[in-house]
């Protein structure tokens, strides 16, 4: 891996620092749905960290992005504090969406994360608006959404590249390919390849083929994010990644539609292990330093289920506020 | 006072939201051309051009056939600063977008703790009964009232069509609109300065103690003209115009039939789970005790739009049908009355 | 006979049906796997192996994430030569075919004067109540009903499923399931013959006197909770369950009500334009002279769904939300009860 | 134009009688439009009657065939009678459709034509499901789909094309470019060519430039045919053509989006003049003989409308048939 010369110290660190802290974050939540903490499921980005790091660490503040289903990373590699994240996850008052959204539908606006979405490809369209509207009203943004390679087939992907490739909207579609949808191989269900789909949108298309590796995955976007941001529009950014585990936690398919050697080649691709490697070899921290920021996040996991866990059940009647701006009547919903 | 039709006040209604936001823009299939007749100038526009030239090709922006992008994007960008109004032309043409307004605009901000608020406007029109087949010929709404969190307006009149729009306009949650195309035409006195509806209040459009006759949308004017004809025979109809199906002003409604003890309800969407059967449930709750008749629905048939001129006048409620409901609901009166006559 | 659950109903009638005519596929995400554990083999999958192989790949097909062309797909196959069934997972997912099921299913064999058959089975569970959150809990069957064209079945129990689901797949016409994922695990003696329940026939599960309880789908056991606790307080409940929403068997529960004069219905669907809507519409019509108290509707509030568990469970009806129901309009009864137990 | 040395007189005769039938036809209906005979409007596939053509008499028997809102040509082209088309238009009795239909949906079973549709896009995947029946009943026939320039950019195309190219279904995917979407110039709002769409589905894109040429559609289309009967999969092949008249029959649109120069090139390639005179060139028919064709058309035209205005209404309970394949209560419908 090469480290990137135009990167501070620092920003390389806080890469390190976010794809730890998706790591030990999603590890934890793991845990803490086997055990009933965390109602329903979860969908952990273990082994995709370079992917979501990389891509966020490409935005500045004021940028907005949207997610998908695989939800905790993206806030998380946007900057969002642990604890309302944890905290919605288990469904809290001080979850960041107070409860009422939960591991799926995670969004914090404070950090330009306008949400993640159940319904995949849902949230495709939303990054085009935030893209809409910074052209509109003159603002310097950009948007980016992440989507998988099955939500890949959808045909709002294609709607929302068009238009905004017609508009030249600074706009990166960003296709976390991890070679499976659910229990269904990509390429049996998929015509062709992903990244050359944007050609014929009128869009540049880009492979990261390792996308284990943070820093090719920064490049890539950050090349997409210059071009979005010099006003000459949107980009698809396609990188390969794998999860390491199931699709989401606890579900157990009994077909073996990932079988051991493919596995083994991925989980040898560790990105974080593989970064941590790197920067020591290139001199930007030691061993020591690194343990120190591993041991440093690992508190904050644990802070961060501490908080999720003792902080108070939502009012029952949060669940009767917020479905419209202005008061309404009770009795209408009742 | 100036005369405007129905179609003129939408138009109209634009223009002067567009002129007093900066953040209101337009979007939708052809809406640069002002094919549909809304995005034009109105009365001003030998003055002041259309509104391309009035406001710009930033603010009119004419959109790919993509219903569920331009619909999704439209909520995007209410969330992030802009005021959308998207033209969706046909309302049989919101089903290609239906994801995005149940799972993003009715659910975004409720399910984010109320981070979001997405005050964007979706506007469509009911060309029914034009002879245009089943596929353009739709009066979906009742779907879009099973969804919490959309609001909702279906005016029955220019002056109420205005004044709605800029409501809705303003209002900071998302907003769907039904148009009844056959309405277009119709005209009404509407005042020149500028006003706003509130959301969730009934027109009673003609007062009565005999029986409540509700009308949806275009069914309204119809059930004005069967209240005419009814009141030559002795029979005095209360005539109630929703205006907003949500929120839906149900205290009108119940309060009327509490007065009058009987109730029809006519609307031109599909009869099975439509607003008509809403209204039947809310009265058949509060004002159970106070019905003297059975509680009448006149909608269009659960059927779906045949082409021809001689099938398709058959489907949706008609004057003669809704004179024929309340007949049925004050057999009583009528029967008196023919002895009183007779 | 032996003991099936729900879910265990369903892929039992989907096996059976597969075996019987070849021209039965099933199509959906993910069905190869049997992820939701419908494509499995039942009991015999020890023996029979699993759905792709007793049927093979041709006959068992998992698709790409594109539910739009997933369901016209199947609609053009149905057109021409193949019965398909599609597995659509959760119901939530349906909106991104809307177009598909309300322009293509169910206006082509109307609009082209009977040219097209269309026997397809659009299948989808309703997972509410499990702490999914907004996107994935919803119960839209009433948005459907509202569509002319489309058959709707939402079975209670495992042998109304199997029953209707041989009769869905046997169906020439366009028929969408609405599971309740709450009730797969329910278990009911099964006959171990092949059977067809009709549809359009209302089942009776209890009989009673006092008051009318509708309960649809997962909202039906709840209803015959409430009528037992309401049965030791001396309220005699009829229980219905209508089993297929499109056809309705209202025939069924306006007689229950011209016998009982009371009525409520429980659904989880959202209240507005509901099932229990329409319901109570019918019935305020049709049995309105036989009302002696209104009419209550238990149904999912209007609201959208919060994911907390200490939020959830508000939303959806419940036994003691329908006792409460039944309470309000047997009001006379009870304190009669109550002065003759007191 | 070079005439196919593949194909039979008959045959090239038969292709310019249904470019002709189609022509006329819509003229026709044009008219009985302005004089009110024809309720609602029309869309008339004057001017792109090669496009048509060359596409559906690359099919056999037996194919199927969906199709869009400029929805005359595409029955006519697979050879459907004209009088029953009309008096559907008319809104008769004896209209394919029973008068149910109108314009907009026209369909014929009995040519494989499952039917045109209003709403844009809709009927795209249906040709996708005769594919697959066709593939799951080993049956040897294919599916085409007619689409406009302005529908390519409708997210279920994308949908259906990757879906077909998975299964390598029989399909093929016709986009009619005629340049615009109503008033809106395709390049306006689309991004990149439409052609170059196809490549990131895994399947041929092939682009007919000239698409007055019905020999050069037709060889197109074949090839595309043939590959789909080979068990290779869809292709999509869009063709260059232009619409001499307004987007529907009466409508007026104030802005002036196509200028006359475009409109003078284009109706200068004519495609029934061109087709004309290469036959008559190519000795395979002499101008008397293409006169006599042009009459024998002429006639079945008035023909057809003749029989439309002197057909029946239909009866009014015709309203309520159809709905469902078995008897249902009219309780549930009145
Ligand atoms: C519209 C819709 N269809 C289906 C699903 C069910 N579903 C959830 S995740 C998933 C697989 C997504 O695959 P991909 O996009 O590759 O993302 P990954 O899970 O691999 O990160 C499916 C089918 C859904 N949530 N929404
Ligand atoms: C879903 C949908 N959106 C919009 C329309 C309105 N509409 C009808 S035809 C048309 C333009 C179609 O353009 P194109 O696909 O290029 O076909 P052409 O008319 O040029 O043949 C539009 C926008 C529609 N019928 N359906
Ligand atoms: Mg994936
Ligand atoms: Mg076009």
């Amino acid at each position: 891996m090469k480290i990137s010369e135009k990167l501070a110290r620092e920003t390389l660190l806080e890469m390190q620092r976010r794809m730890l802290r998706i790591r030990l974050f999603d590890e934890r939540a793991s845990k803490m749905v086997k055990r009933g903490y965390i109602p329903g499921t979860v969908h952990t980005s273990i082994g995709q960290e370079a992917q979501v790091v990389g891509a966020c660490m490409a935005l500045k503040s004021g940028d907005h992005m949207t997610g998908n289903h695989r939800s905790h990373g993206h806030p998380i590699g946007m900057g969002s504090p642990l604890g309302p994240l944890m905290a919605e996850l288990v469904g809290k008052a001080t979850g960041v969406c107070k409860g009422k959204g939960g591991s799926l539908h995670l969004a914090d606006y404070a950090v330009g994360s306008l949400g993640e979405s159940g319904i995949t490809g849902s949230s495709i369209p939303i990054a085009v608006g935030a893209g809409l509207s910074a052209q509109v009203l003159g603002e310097d943004r950009v948007a980016l959404t992440f989507f998988g390679d099955g939500t890949a087939n959808q045909g709002v992907l294609y709607e929302s590249m068009n238009l905004a490739s017609a508009y030249k909207l600074p706009v990166i579609f960003l296709c976390e390919n991890n070679f499976y949808a659910l229990s269904t191989p990509s390429h049996t269900v998929t015509g062709g390849r992903i990244v050359d789909r944007a050609a014929g949108f009128g869009m540049p298309g880009v492979r990261v083929d390792d996308g284990q590796d943070v820093m090719a995955v920064y490049d890539a976007v950050a090349e997409a994010v210059d071009r979005a941001r010099r006003g000459e529009g949107p980009s698809l950014v396609e990188v390969m990644t794998y999860r390491f585990r199931e699709h989401s936690e606890g579900l157990r398919i009994n077909v073996d539609y990932r079988n051991s050697e493919e596995k083994q080649f991925w989980t040898a691709r560790d990105p974080i292990v593989l970064f941590r490697e790197a920067l020591i070899a290139a001199g930007i921290a030691t061993a020591a330093e690194m343990d120190a920021i591993e041991a440093e996040i690992a508190q904050e996991v644990e802070d961060c289920a501490s908080f999720a866990l003792e902080s108070p059940d939502p009012e029952p009647s949060v669940a009767f506020e917020h479905l419209f701006t202005d008061a309404y009547d009770l009795e209408d919903v009742l | 006072m100036s005369v405007m039709t129905y179609i003129g006040a939408i138009g109209a209604a634009q223009q002067e939201a567009m002129s007093a936001d900066p953040r209101v823009i337009i979007i939708g299939e052809d809406v640069e051309a002002n094919v549909y007749g809304t995005t034009g100038g109105g009365k001003q526009r030998a003055e002041q051009g259309d509104f391309v030239q009035q406001f710009g090709k930033n603010r009119i922006r004419n959109t790919p056939i993509s219903e569920e992008a331009i619909v999704g994007t439209a909520i995007g960008a209410a969330m992030t600063g802009l005021r959308p109004i998207v033209d969706l032309s046909y309302s049989s043409f919101l089903y290609m977008a239906m994801d995005q307004f149940v799972n993003q605009a009715a659910k975004n901000r409720y399910m984010f703790g109320g981070q979001s608020s997405i005050p964007v406007v979706f506007r469509s029109a009911m060309f029914y009964g034009l002879n245009t087949g089943a596929h353009h010929s739709d009066r979906p709404y009742p779907m879009f009232m099973n969804v919490p969190g959309l609001k909702i307006m279906a005016p029955a009149s220019a002056y109420d069509a205005k004044g709605l729009l800029r409501s809705a306009i303003d209002s900071d949650d998302p907003v769907l609109t039904f148009e009844a195309v056959p309405l277009w035409g119709a005209k009404e006195e509407v005042p020149d300065e500028e006003y706003r509806i509130p959301f969730g209040v009934a027109r009673t459009r003609r007062e009565g103690c005999d029986v409540t006759v509700v009308g949806v949308s275009g069914s309204l004017p119809l059930a004005l003209q069967a209240a005419e004809d009814m009141a030559a025979r002795g029979v005095s109809c209360e005539v109630i115009d929703p205006r907003t199906l949500v929120p839906l002003d149900t205290g009108t409604i119940v309060r009327s039939v509490l007065k009058t003890g009987r109730l029809v309800i006519a609307e031109p969407a599909h009869r099975t789970c439509g607003a008509a059967a809403e209204i039947a449930a809310v009265v058949a709750d509060k004002a159970q005790h106070a019905l003297v008749a059975p509680i009448k629905r006149v909608c269009a048939l659960n059927m779906q739009v045949p082409f021809s001129p001689a099938l398709e006048a058959q489907i949706y409620p008609t004057r003669e049908r809704i004179v024929a409901a309340i007949e049925a609901v004050c057999a009583d009166q009528l029967n008196a009355e023919n002895r009183r006559v007779g």
